[in-house]
């Protein structure tokens, strides 16, 4: 699989996606400054990683959104290639209508970071088959922006589609007021479009996938796109 | 005459005015004596503190680097070596919590890069006075805000520190941060301007207005007029330092980088100064090349400014359009300002016109020290803390005590700091000290900073080997071996005996701990004037501490792991 | 050369968690008698432009590709010409 | 009942790292005419008072205890009274 890691002024997450793709899953990772342009061809899997892309200054993932990169992003997701975005890659795919809503400040007006309880809602996406269906899993957030909204008639069409990836649960895996960090609308932690070829999530997968960091939750997530990948490849 | 009028209203007293009348063998002007102010403060100058910091023992079989330079460096074995700096921003928290927290921490994090070397975590050791009071409880939140966005911003997890509550902190917070980096041995840079004729750059943000008389500001007791002062304090820009270091890194590799130097208090002077005075050179800088985020800006100005997320580079002649390209890349300055000359003076210049020249060594290392008389103070608080009678209801008691903001659990405040960011954090805020991998490698490292203040109010000998052996327990706990401190200091105003007292002893006690356990100092800060209305702050020696495992797997964790294993109580 | 001074607001419906949080603040201190609060951003800008009418249009383009999320947010703006 | 918008700026000469990145950001998107963006916080509320002279004192207090920072902000208000 060839993975690809964008670099915007900001991420700083990039290296941890890197660190993943390459050296836990062992797969062909490049970097992709923001600066640069390629081809929808060139990768199978694009993550846009976390951070604070130009300092999240106006609106978290605005401005980044307009890097010559991201119109390769565009492209490539048009295409059906697989892109991941995380907390502010997720942020970014937003800004850019990759995927549909806004995200706002968390509700208590502070940062977050801590594990949290998923609920995974759909596991029929490239990005989830490995997971079960209702399975419960944990994952750490790390954010300030997260607070996701989107109006009504989005949110019906995204409960319709099956594009409510994750949603944030108590241990039980009830989805309830006190389990979800930042006031998201319906505890919604995680998006794919209508293709369900994009994903943005704000929990951290990558950093839950080794044994060291005492959680393997989103080491699956990752498995699944290779799995997905190699399968299409047969 | 008026010069010397000026000069005593910078800081400055008659005795250090007459020493630098010698030196110069005439009057300063505005833009010199500007400078001399700055740098002959305490806290650019340790005037008042630098005898005493003679005692800490500092050399050690794996110390690379030791006090003097911008950060400490030890070496772990593999060919690396860690990076370990502790730094107050007290004064500025005090008056703009938000942003004095914000850029404290975006200070330590340049230090760390001076060196050379990648930042890879962040600690935050803080003091407020009673939650009770409103005004605290916004020092409070906001300086916690300020730490984490900045932390979580450029991308260094803040993986551990402290807090506590007390009365003597109630208007002066104490705010300090700590940063460990990681480089490889033979990549070590360091803050000199070697190289007659090499090249003067400054890289990062714009110089403006900000910050001006900053270090002067951080050596006065706090004031009504305090909040008066506004151009003290500064906004920091996460977002241009996390650019800064990347670039930084970047070109750091290459021979051509001679020297780095980050830009703090006292701005160019400083840099400047320090970095001629360590190669035994001197600089010649033109304010013109300056690039300046206002217009109209003057010379003293630019001299003087404490402008954020900027760093000094000495660059082999001939090299500065690969320093140039290389800053492009992240949309930054890197601008030539001037040259490294022969002569030991610091020249500055505009529209061609010499405006100052004094000698680099003499702004940096020349402030007269300050001889103190030391008394024990005789009000020294009677507390009993020997016979404290058992309380019969002793599970109504233990409610009680979990219940105080200073034993409660802390989530509240790490929980806003991303501890987990580049994803090396394998024990996180809440343990005894936090422990990271270095990846690559099978070792691991615990980091802690620990200090128990009011033992050192009763005792301040006792208190100070106290705050090293807690850091040392914390290490070993966790299943690492000690391998050096960075400290810092803070202290009320050294003009008063008991202030220094307690200064000179707790000093003694964290020397002679440390040498008992062989754990060099090897970086450190000290922080005096914590003192408003009269108040002195609790003596607070804060000690930094990185400790070293060969075995990550090996590391341990506080919580009790399975029933029925065994429980055991070590030592009296 | 024109200056623009350029409000971001959220829409209606949205919930403003920064207003709430304002609102409760100024509660506590005693405004008792406030209400509504709602916070956005501000944006001062000075630009080019041969007229006003063309001042107007580059605002409008401004504020609906960067500074303005239509999502969640409407904005505002006034326009002045600088004095001479 | 009165209608208070009230704007939050930093001080002249603070840097203001928004203001920065946006004058950036619209530079590369071809508004190259923009120059001296600044960026900060417009609250609007609505505050019941006897006079508009109250209202404008209360507005005041408020500012100065919460809503900006007097150590680099600084805040302009207008106060309008609401028209029944
Ligand atoms: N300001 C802080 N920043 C980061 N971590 C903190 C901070 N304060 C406390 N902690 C974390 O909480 C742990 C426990 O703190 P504390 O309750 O003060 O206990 P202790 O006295 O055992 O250090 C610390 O070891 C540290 O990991």
């Amino acid at each position: 699989m060839r993975c690809a890691v964008i670099v915007f002024p900001g991420s700083n997450c990039d290296l941890d996606c890197y660190h993943v793709l390459k050296d836990v899953m062992g797969q062909n990772t490049e970097y992709v400054f923001h600066k640069e342009k390629f081809s929808p061809g060139d990768f199978d899997l694009i993550v846009l990683p976390g951070g604070f892309s130009y300092g999240d200054y106006l609106r978290a993932g605005a401005i980044a959104r307009f890097s010559k990169a991201m119109e390769s992003v565009v492209k490539a997701s048009e295409k059906g290639k697989l892109i991941l975005g995380i907390c502010n890659g997720f942020q970014i795919l937003l800004e850019a209508g990759l995927l549909e809503g806004a995200m706002m400040k968390n509700r208590d007006l502070k940062f977050h970071c801590h594990e949290v309880y998923l609920r995974v809602e759909n596991n029929e996406t490239p990005f989830t088959h490995l997971y079960k269906k209702g399975e419960i899993i944990k994952m750490p957030v790390a954010h300030g922006f997260g607070n996701f909204y989107a109006p009504e008639n989005t949110l019906e069409k995204l409960k319709n589609n099956g594009q409510i990836i994750f949603t944030y649960c108590d241990k039980n895996g009830n989805v309830t007021e006190e389990s979800n960090p930042n006031g998201s609308i319906m505890n919604i932690a995680g998006i794919c479009n209508e293709n369900k070829n994009v994903l943005g999530l704000m929990p951290h997968p990558e950093r839950c996938a080794e044994e060291i960091l005492k959680n393997t939750d989103g080491k699956r997530l990752f498995e699944s796109v290779l799995e997905f990948i190699k399968g299409r490849a047969l | 005459m008026t010069m010397l009028k000026e000069a005593l209203k910078l800081g400055l007293n008659e005795n250090e005015y007459s020493e630098i009348v010698n030196t110069l063998k005439r009057e300063p002007n505005h833009v010199e004596l500007g400078m001399y102010s700055v740098m002959w403060s305490e806290h650019c100058s340790y005037k008042n503190s630098k005898k005493y910091l003679k005692r800490f023992p500092t050399k050690g079989e794996r110390v690379l680097v030791g006090p003097g330079e911008n950060a400490g460096i030890v070496d772990i074995g593999d060919g690396l070596a860690v990076v370990l700096k502790i730094e107050s921003h007290n004064h500025p928290s005090a008056v703009e919590p938000y942003q004095g927290a914000a850029t404290g921490v975006g200070g330590i994090i340049r230090d760390i890069v001076a060196m050379g070397a990648r930042p890879i975590a962040l600690l935050d050791s803080l003091r407020f006075g009673n939650l009770k009071n409103p005004r605290v409880k916004y020092l409070f939140s906001n300086v916690v805000a300020g730490i984490g966005d900045y932390g979580n911003s450029v991308g260094i997890p803040t993986v551990g520190g402290e807090t506590y509550f007390s009365d003597e902190y109630d208007e002066n917070p104490l705010v300090n941060a700590m940063c460990v980096g990681i480089i490889k041995k033979d990549e070590i840079k360091r803050g000199t301007a070697r190289g007659v004729g090499n090249s003067v750059m400054l890289v990062g943000a714009l110089t403006g207005r900000d910050g001006i008389h900053g270090a002067s500001f951080a050596s006065e007791e706090l004031s009504e007029d305090s909040k008066e002062k506004r151009p003290s304090v500064q906004v920091g820009d996460p977002f241009m330092e996390k650019l800064l270091i990347e670039a930084c890194l970047e070109v750091l590799k290459f021979d051509f980088v001679v020297g780095i130097q980050d830009l703090g208090a006292a701005g160019l002077t400083s840099a400047c100064s320090e970095t001629a005075a360590r190669a035994g050179t001197g600089i010649e800088i033109d304010v013109d090349l300056v690039p300046k985020r206002e217009e109209g800006m003057t010379p003293y100005e630019v001299m003087l400014s404490e402008s954020q997320e900027r760093m000094l580079l000495i660059v082999k002649e001939g090299y500065e359009e690969e320093v140039i390209k290389a800053f492009k890349k992240w949309d930054l300055n890197a601008v030539k300002i001037g040259k490294v000359t022969d002569d030991g003076m610091l020249r500055v210049l505009e529209k061609g016109q010499k405006i100052a020249e004094v000698p680099a060594k003499s702004l940096a290392e020349g402030a007269p020290q300050v001889i103190h008389e030391i008394r024990e103070p005789i009000v020294q608080e009677e507390k009993d803390i020997v016979n404290v009678k058992v309380p019969e209801e002793l599970n109504e008691v233990f409610k009680i005590l979990l219940s105080l903001p200073n034993i409660a659990d802390k989530s509240l405040v790490y929980h806003q700091y991303d501890y987990m960011v580049r994803t090396d954090t394998v024990v996180a805020p809440g343990s005894d000290a936090a422990v990271l991998r270095v990846k690559g490698t099978k070792k691991g490292l615990a980091l802690t900073c620990d200090c128990n203040a009011f033992y050192c109010y009763l005792d301040p000998y006792e208190g100070g080997k106290q705050a090293v052996a807690e850091a040392a327990r914390n290490i070993v706990v966790s299943g690492a071996a000690p391998l050096a401190i960075t400290d810092c200091l803070n202290f009320g105003n050294p003009e008063k005996n008991e202030v220094i007292y307690q200064f000179a002893k707790c000093i003694e006690g964290m020397a002679e701990a440390a040498e008992y356990f062989k754990i060099p100092v090897v970086s450190g800060n000290v922080s005096f004037y914590n003192e408003s209305k009269n108040k002195a702050v609790l003596p607070t020696p804060v000690v930094g501490m990185v400790g070293l495992m060969e075995d990550i797997l090996k590391h341990t964790t506080q919580s009790f792991k399975k029933q029925g294993d065994l429980v055991i109580l070590i030592g009296e | 050369m024109y200056y623009a001074e350029i409000r971001v607001m959220y829409k209606k419906g949205v919930l403003d968690p920064q207003g709430q949080a304002v609102k409760g603040a100024l509660h506590h201190l005693g405004f008792s008698k406030v209400n509504d609060v709602s916070i956005g951003r501000v944006i001062f800008l000075k630009l080019e432009a041969q007229s006003k009418e063309e001042a107007q249009k580059t605002v409008r383009e401004m504020c609906e590709s960067l500074l303005a999320n239509p999502v969640i947010e409407d904005f505002t703006y006034t326009i002045m010409e600088e004095e001479k």
